[in-house]
């Protein structure tokens, strides 16, 4: 029971990682995350479409004949995406307006469908939901650090836009982390993102390569570097 | 009397190095107190080994029966007597050793009936049936067995190609060779000419071999024959088969095919001279000429007899000097390194070079490859070798193969112009001999497959057939009334095998205990058991399939 | 608002009827993915992986039961094969499992009995003989799969390993000193 | 044909019912968030509006007062456009026009400029534009202060024949390497006041309305 | 144990190969410090200093020797590349981040020499222009242009002090810049030719300088370093696109002459599309390659948001090289024609 809750956890924020292992859903990954609010914003919508299009999935999968799984499994994220979608056009239309088309795009982002295939269709209302929030999750912490860094490496701040989501006084929360600097404004285009996403991917490599060393030169010779 | 060049893409002109060896008349070589005689000097199956150890044999006796389609017979180069036929070293990449006759020669040298074949009245086609023991192969280096290729097939030859065009740097001696022994070998192109039924016959030299063919042309003007002594610029590897094909006809040899398909067949002209000395003599191969130069004190060519030890004929060469780093063996640009100078001398082999450091530098260490395409520019089979090195490396041999891989000729251009110093032909003899292990892997696979599943049917229909007679025999049975007991059949097969099973632990103990060469009375008493077990028990037939 | 919800309720009607008829039209019968398998499979039908043959081992691969690391005569090259195929990860063999050198069986014609048992072991037929007779194993059919060890009554059957002949030789990963790997094989 | 028609049955039936349960609570949220949405929408507008209008100089509602502005060359408006009169205790105290610089570095760069009737900035704002990130990209409000300098100036502040860039000899501000985009939102600044100018009587002629 | 061939052929290395690339570059090199001042030699001997930091850090990190690769020549060649590219007399700090873009991640972080995806001198200036527009865009003014001409003492101080002397003193727009914000300000061609910057065919200075990398491409193919094709194909394509951008509207677009000689187009003809490691290598790729950059670049230049689209074009290509080579192999020998 634990061991499960904790597999999943640690299937969606690091082993098994949307954003930097699975390499899925980079549309949104690379075009929205330009500074860390945005794309923590980002992640936690469609952590919430995933949370709740896997436990729906979960709970319908044993009224779905197999070949229509996919059109009602769309049918089901699409729904709580235009859901989110109107939600926050009425309430937070400041991110909404900077977020744009990335908001009903979730639809198609393939993480979501992959989940409630993969996992949803085959296991209970919780643990779908807990995988559907851990995945989810583990894309908002990649959108995160990623944009937290193109942000500190363009502009030198962190958090800014802060206000889009908390209103105006939250203005007083953003970081300037290096003052007086220039800012390399290749990080915040495009090219800064895709810069950033495969050193992202480079270190989580490494780490897993690091933490493999022990047990592997014990098993194994190490191969011959050509 | 040149006639006309074709363009060839690719090559290039390393130092030629042909006169250190190219200015002495060819030596022939002493008998040696012994010879080696491998039995695969060819491409193809082995020779079948004819003699065995203690057996005397006479020189051009036949020692190894061709095996197969695509194999030459090898036959003894002086008389004397079998010593061993076991596995030697001899020259080759690997360095492995392999199966070889080892003859003591007796001094008196004493031949073999030998008789010349009436080839001008065979008509062509049936030559090369009289040529099968022959053991002619061509000895340009791919030693192809030459019956074979004197076989049209089918195909008509409309040219015969004689290809003298030596490319490699340092060998002389198809150079010398056609110098001396113009006639003989021009002799040979018209008995092949006349074999395969070819309407002419052009000769390719290259045209830094003047004299060599300058010999030619007299020999044909002499013999009045239609050939055509054609002088190919030099230009490393004009002297490949399909190289000189395009440069005297314009013709591609299409990939995967041979000349023969395009109605040419190409030969050495040392070929052409061994077959004349069998056609005329009756004799089969028994010797070939081999250059002997680089870091030896009198680089020359010697006619050898196959067989005789290498470190005889450098020796026959002055010997090498000091500070000899070791040996090639055919040419600099695809020779391969000689693990022991005791090796014997092959068909194959056309060249020794000793080396040193000079002459040979040590290969600088590998840079990465930077894309320049200077391989590509000299690449005579218009590769694009860097990528080929690419996939080989990754051994991503699918990719490999679809950029061709199997149609390098490894004449070595790309390694030799490499700025990075890579030894690319090396990564692409890598790539291809693990291709054809794996081709021949999945060759096994599908074979095991094919029989385990005719195997899994034919128990299926046992397992029907068997229980379609129990059912009768028990419908028998319930007719008669009888009871069903234990078998009294198997219950007798049962003792019988286990008292094979004892037997046969102790013979096994006994043979474990002792030499199997040398039977015991108690041995050969348990076998006699067993014997007459076998002879005496019925055949049963049913568990057999 | 109701005339969205009837659109969105006809075309939910109308596709899924179409998947429906699609979906008994144009079935597939068989598993084209264990064909796949089963061609990287050795075919030494060994059963070291657990299943009676390469063939179940690969239906069962191929409906996701079985793992890719359990044939160590396909060595890692195989397991490799199987990963690419099926878009896993590549792992390396469990403990006490792991690829040995390429073998072939031998009969000692000192001690067989002719007692036929090995010749119904064997998977691929490698084995030729009769009752009461000498057997001998076809060295260029045998597997290795050492299927005919156990059921010998007397041990006549040994492995031999096959070594490397000029015949079998293959060219060296360059950058590699041939001769070290030479003398270290 | 029995085993056909069943399946059929049976997967459009789920599908149906899927689609009306997620069209019913898809029209349900709309509903829901309908007057939430376009007052947020309006609030936004509002305050981009106001960006070129000093706060407390108006308190009429600035979108629902809203006027169509003939397409005309001077305002680089091809397309008819918008003006927005504002009012401050019934009378006029500003205008907003909406303008177009043609002739950005890349492309068009849209303005909102505000006008007191004297003829005065209140201050100008671009709200679209596709210059170089770095380089062009200054006049946007979001980069840089530079656009603020238009508050206060007017047609005679400073003299027509310095409404231009300093490298071109005028007295505007420009950076270094990058003048197209700045020139041009000055030129279309200057026939914007051209414009208000042209038609002074009609633009504060309008009825505004106050329903704030 | 490395098998045949065993001869190689004399005196080719990489460490050669790139030297004489370099020296290819020393007429252009020459005519630039004769027309916009010795300022770039300081630039050359930064960004070269640079080069041989940042790649002797970069293979400490990746745990590879630093002997063969730190002294093959490559990274000098890459620095020299981007000095010439990028202006000269900017901050230190520019020519350091465009290095770091150029030896770290373009190079290191694909793998090193021979691995590089992308031209690692461009992948320096794209990062530039891109982050820093307004440095990237004042060029040191030709000689006889400038109020003030910073000798070599000065433009050390303005490189790594500040020094106290305004940009505008010493630099100018280049005739790119200048083309296109006359075009882009309703003005035609003969307006921006009109200005002193202007010489003969392209920028004045900077057609002579194009003319010396020009002859130091012929010393390339003549030395069979480079093939023909990229550089002809380039310069074609530049011709043809900018010939019928100009037919079609002579007022507002530059002949073909004036853009083979102006930015980087002879630069990148020669030293930068060659770069055999990211270009296409088959024969007929080539030709694609370099023809498809040289119509970008005139594109680029005409419609896009940065003067000069050297940089960008042939990076735009260097992407798509692996899949040009891929159809375009040419006919290996013995397989008949069409037949893949």
């Amino acid at each position: 029971m634990a061991s499960e809750t904790r597999d999943i956890i640690i299937n969606g924020l690091w082993k098994q990682n949307p954003g930097v292992v699975q390499i899925l859903g980079m549309c949104p990954t690379l075009a929205v995350s330009t500074s860390l609010v945005n794309g923590l914003s980002l992640g936690l919508a469609t952590a919430v479409v995933m949370a709740l299009s896997n436990t729906a999935a979960a709970l319908v999968s044993r009224l779905v004949p197999p070949a229509v799984r996919i059109p009602i499994y769309i049918l089901i994220i699409a729904t709580l995406v235009t859901m989110v979608d109107l939600l926050m056009h009425a309430y937070l239309l400041q991110l909404y307006l900077v977020l744009g088309i990335y908001i009903p795009l979730i639809v198609v982002n393939c993480i979501v469908l992959a989940r409630v295939e993969a996992y949803a269709s085959k296991h209970g209302a919780f643990y779908s939901f807990l995988d559907g929030l851990m995945m989810g999750l583990g894309l908002s912490l990649v959108l995160a650090v990623l944009g937290g860094m193109r942000e500190i490496f363009g502009k030198g701040l962190l958090l800014s836009g802060i206000d889009l989501a908390l209103g105006p006084a939250a203005n007083a929360y953003v970081i300037h982390v290096l003052p007086g600097y220039q800012g390399l404004l290749l990080s915040i285009l495009p090219p800064g993102a895709f810069i950033g996403l495969g050193l992202l991917i480079a270190a989580r490599n490494r780490i897993e390569q690091v933490r493999a060393l022990p047990r592997r030169s014990a098993s194994l010779q190490p191969q011959q570097a050509t | 009397m040149s006639g006309k060049v074709y363009p060839i893409p690719g090559g290039l002109h390393p130092p030629e190095h042909k006169t250190e060896s190219n200015a002495k008349a060819i030596i022939v070589a002493p008998l040696s107190a012994h010879y080696v005689v491998p039995l695969r000097q060819h491409i193809g199956q082995p020779a079948r080994a004819l003699v065995k150890a203690g057996d005397s044999v006479l020189k051009g006796q036949m020692i190894g029966a061709p095996e197969g389609r695509i194999s030459a017979a090898v036959h003894a180069p002086t008389s004397g007597r079998v010593v061993a036929v076991e596995a030697r070293p001899v020259a080759h990449p690997s360095g492995l050793p392999d199966q070889c006759v080892v003859i003591e020669a007796d001094g008196k040298d004493t031949a073999a009936d030998m008789q010349p074949i009436a080839w001008r009245d065979l008509p062509p086609g049936e030559l090369h049936q009289r040529l099968v023991n022959m053991g002619l192969a061509g000895q340009g280096g791919a030693v192809f067995p030459s019956h074979v290729k004197l076989a049209t097939g089918g195909t008509p030859i409309e040219t015969l190609i004689l290809n003298g065009a030596e490319c490699e740097p340092w060998i002389t001696c198809d150079d010398r060779l056609m110098r001396e022994r113009a006639t003989e070998i021009m002799q040979g192109a018209e008995i092949m000419r006349h074999a395969l039924g070819a309407k002419r016959i052009l000769v390719g030299i290259e045209d830094n071999k003047p004299e060599a063919a300058q010999a030619m042309q007299s020999a044909c003007e002499q013999l009045k024959l239609a050939a055509e002594v054609t002088a190919v610029p030099t230009r490393y590897p004009s002297g490949g088969a399909k190289q000189l094909t395009q440069l005297l006809t314009g013709l591609e040899t299409p990939s995967g095919k041979i000349s023969t398909d395009i109605g040419i067949q190409v030969f050495n002209v040392a070929t052409a001279y061994a077959l004349q000395r069998a056609v005329e003599l009756g004799e089969p191969m028994l010797t070939r000429v081999v250059t002997i130069t680089g870091h030896v004190a009198g680089p020359c060519n010697i006619e050898a007899r196959l067989g005789t030890p290498i470190d005889e004929l450098i020796r026959l060469a002055g010997g090498d000097l000091a500070e000899t780093s070791g040996h090639v063996i055919g040419g600099p640009m695809m020779g391969f390194d000689l693990d022991d100078t005791a090796s014997p001398l092959v068909k194959s082999v056309n060249c020794i070079i000793a080396k040193n450091q000079e002459l040979f530098p040590p290969h600088p260490p590998a840079m990465p490859c930077i894309r320049c395409g200077q391989c590509a520019l000299v690449c005579p089979a218009v590769l694009q070798p860097f990528e080929l090195y690419w996939h080989a490396k990754s051994k991503n041999f699918a990719k490999a193969r679809a950029y061709k891989l199997f149609d390098c000729i490894e004449c070595g251009c790309c390694s030799h112009v490499c700025p990075s110093h890579i030894p690319l032909v090396d990564f692409y003899r890598f790539a291809k001999s693990e291709i054809a292990a794996d081709d021949r892997a999945k060759l096994a696979a599908e074979g095991a497959r094919q029989r385990h599943e005719f195997q899994l049917l034919r128990q299926e229909r046992e397992k029907k057939e068997k229980a379609e007679r129990l059912g009768k025999k028990a419908s028998e049975r319930l007719d008669t009334g009888a009871v069903a007991a234990d078998d009294p059949e198997a219950e007798r097969k049962k003792a019988i095998l286990e008292a094979a099973i004892e037997r046969a632990r102790q013979a096994k103990e006994a043979v474990h205990a002792k030499n199997t060469e040398s039977l015991t009375p108690d041995q050969q008493h348990q076998i006699d058991e067993i014997e007459a077990r076998r002879q005496a028990a019925p055949q049963d037939s049913e568990q057999q399939a | 608002m109701i005339s969205a919800i009837i659109v969105m309720a006809v075309i939910g009607l109308v596709l899924g009827s179409v998947l429906g008829w699609a979906e008994l039209f144009y079935r597939v019968a068989g598993d084209p993915l264990a064909d796949k398998i089963n061609d990287i499979l050795p075919q030494t039908q060994c059963g070291q992986c657990g299943f009676p043959g390469c063939r179940p081992y690969a239906e069962a691969m191929a409906k996701g039961e079985a793992d890719i690391n359990r044939c160590p005569p396909g060595g890692e090259p195989g397991i490799q094969r199987l990963a690419d195929l099926l878009g896993v990860e590549a792992k390396p063999f469990g403990e006490g499992v792991a690829p040995k050198p390429k073998s072939v069986a031998l009969i000692d014609e000192n001690t067989c009995i002719g007692c036929t048992l090995c010749i119904q072991a064997c998977p691929v037929d490698a084995i030729v003989g009769a009752s009461k007779q000498l057997h001998v194993i076809v060295a260029d059919l045998c597997t290795g799969c050492e299927l005919c060890l156990a059921p010998c009554p007397v041990d006549c059957i040994h492995m031999e390993v096959v070594h490397e002949t000029v015949n079998n030789w293959k060219w060296r990963y360059p950058l590699i000193p041939i001769h070290q790997q030479r003398e270290a094989a | 044909m029995n085993e056909f028609s069943h399946n059929i049955k049976l997967t459009s039936l789920s599908l149906f019912g899927f689609s009306v349960v997620g069209a019913v609570l898809l029209a349900g949220t709309f509903q829901l968030t309908r007057p939430s949405i376009e007052k947020s929408e309006r609030d936004a507008k509002i305050k981009l509006i106001a960006q070129v209008l000093p706060a407390g100089s108006y308190d009429s509602d600035l979108v629902k007062s809203a006027h169509p502005l003939p397409a005309d060359p001077l305002l680089g408006l091809r397309k008819p456009g918008e003006y927005y009169p504002a009012t401050l205790a019934g009378k006029t105290s500003a205008v907003v026009l909406e303008a177009i610089a043609p002739d950005g570095y890349d492309g068009e760069i849209k303005l909102l400029v505000g006008i007191q009737p004297d003829g005065q900035l209140t201050g100008v704002r671009v709200t679209e534009h596709h210059e170089t990130p770095g380089l062009g990209d200054y006049i946007d409000i979001a980069k840089s202060q530079w656009i603020r300098q238009f508050d206060g100036k007017s047609l005679d502040n400073p003299k027509p024949d310095d409404w231009k860039v300093k490298k071109d000899g005028g007295k505007f501000d420009y950076m270094t390497g990058a003048t197209i985009s700045p020139r041009a939102v000055v030129k279309a600044v200057e026939h914007a006041l051209d414009y208000f100018a042209q038609h002074k009587a009609e633009l504060l002629a309008q009825e505004v309305n106050h329903g704030q | 144990m490395i098998g045949s061939p065993f001869i190689l052929k004399e005196h080719t290395s990489v460490r050669f190969t790139m030297i004489k690339v370099m020296a290819a570059l020393v007429p252009g090199t020459l005519a630039y410090a004769w027309y916009f001042g010795p300022g770039i030699w300081i630039s050359l001997v930064w960004c070269s200093l640079l080069g041989i930091g940042f790649e002797a850090v970069a293979l400490v990190i990746r745990g590879r020797p630093l002997q063969p690769a730190l002294t093959d020549g490559s990274v000098l060649l890459t620095a020299w590349l981007l000095a010439l590219s990028i202006p000269t007399l900017a901050p230190w700090w520019l020519y350091m981040t465009g290095m770091f873009f150029a030896v770290v991640v373009a190079k290191h972080l694909y793998g090193g020499l021979g691995q590089n995806l992308f031209n690692p001198a461009m992948v320096g200036y794209a990062a530039l222009i891109i982050s820093f527009p307004v440095f990237m865009t004042q060029w040191a003014a030709p000689t006889t242009l400038a109020n003030i001409v910073p000798n070599l003492s000065d433009a050390f101080d303005l490189v790594f002090v500040g020094g106290s002397i305004t940009p505008d003193a010493y630099t100018s727009a280049t005739v790119l810049d200048s083309l296109k914000t006359a075009t882009r300000g309703g003005h035609t061609v003969l307006d921006a030719f009109a200005q002193p910057i202007h010489g003969l065919i392209a920028g004045k200075g900077m057609e002579l300088v194009a003319i010396m990398y020009l002859f130091g491409g012929l010393f390339m193919i003549s030395n069979r370093l480079i093939t023909w094709h990229i550089p002809v194909a380039f310069l074609a394509a530049i011709a043809l696109t900018a010939g019928v951008l100009q037919g079609l509207d002579p007022a507002h677009h530059a002949g073909p002459l004036f853009h083979m000689m102006a930015g980087g187009s002879m630069l990148g003809a020669f030293f930068i599309a060659t770069d055999p490691v990211t270009a296409c290598t088959t024969p007929r790729g080539k030709l694609i390659f370099a023809g498809l950059a040289g119509f970008l670049t005139v594109i680029i230049r005409t419609f896009g948001g940065y003067p000069d689209g050297v940089a960008f074009s042939i990076l735009i290509l260097n992407t798509a090289a692996p899949f040009i080579d891929a159809f375009s192999q040419p006919r290996v020998f013995g397989h008949a024609k069409g037949v893949k």
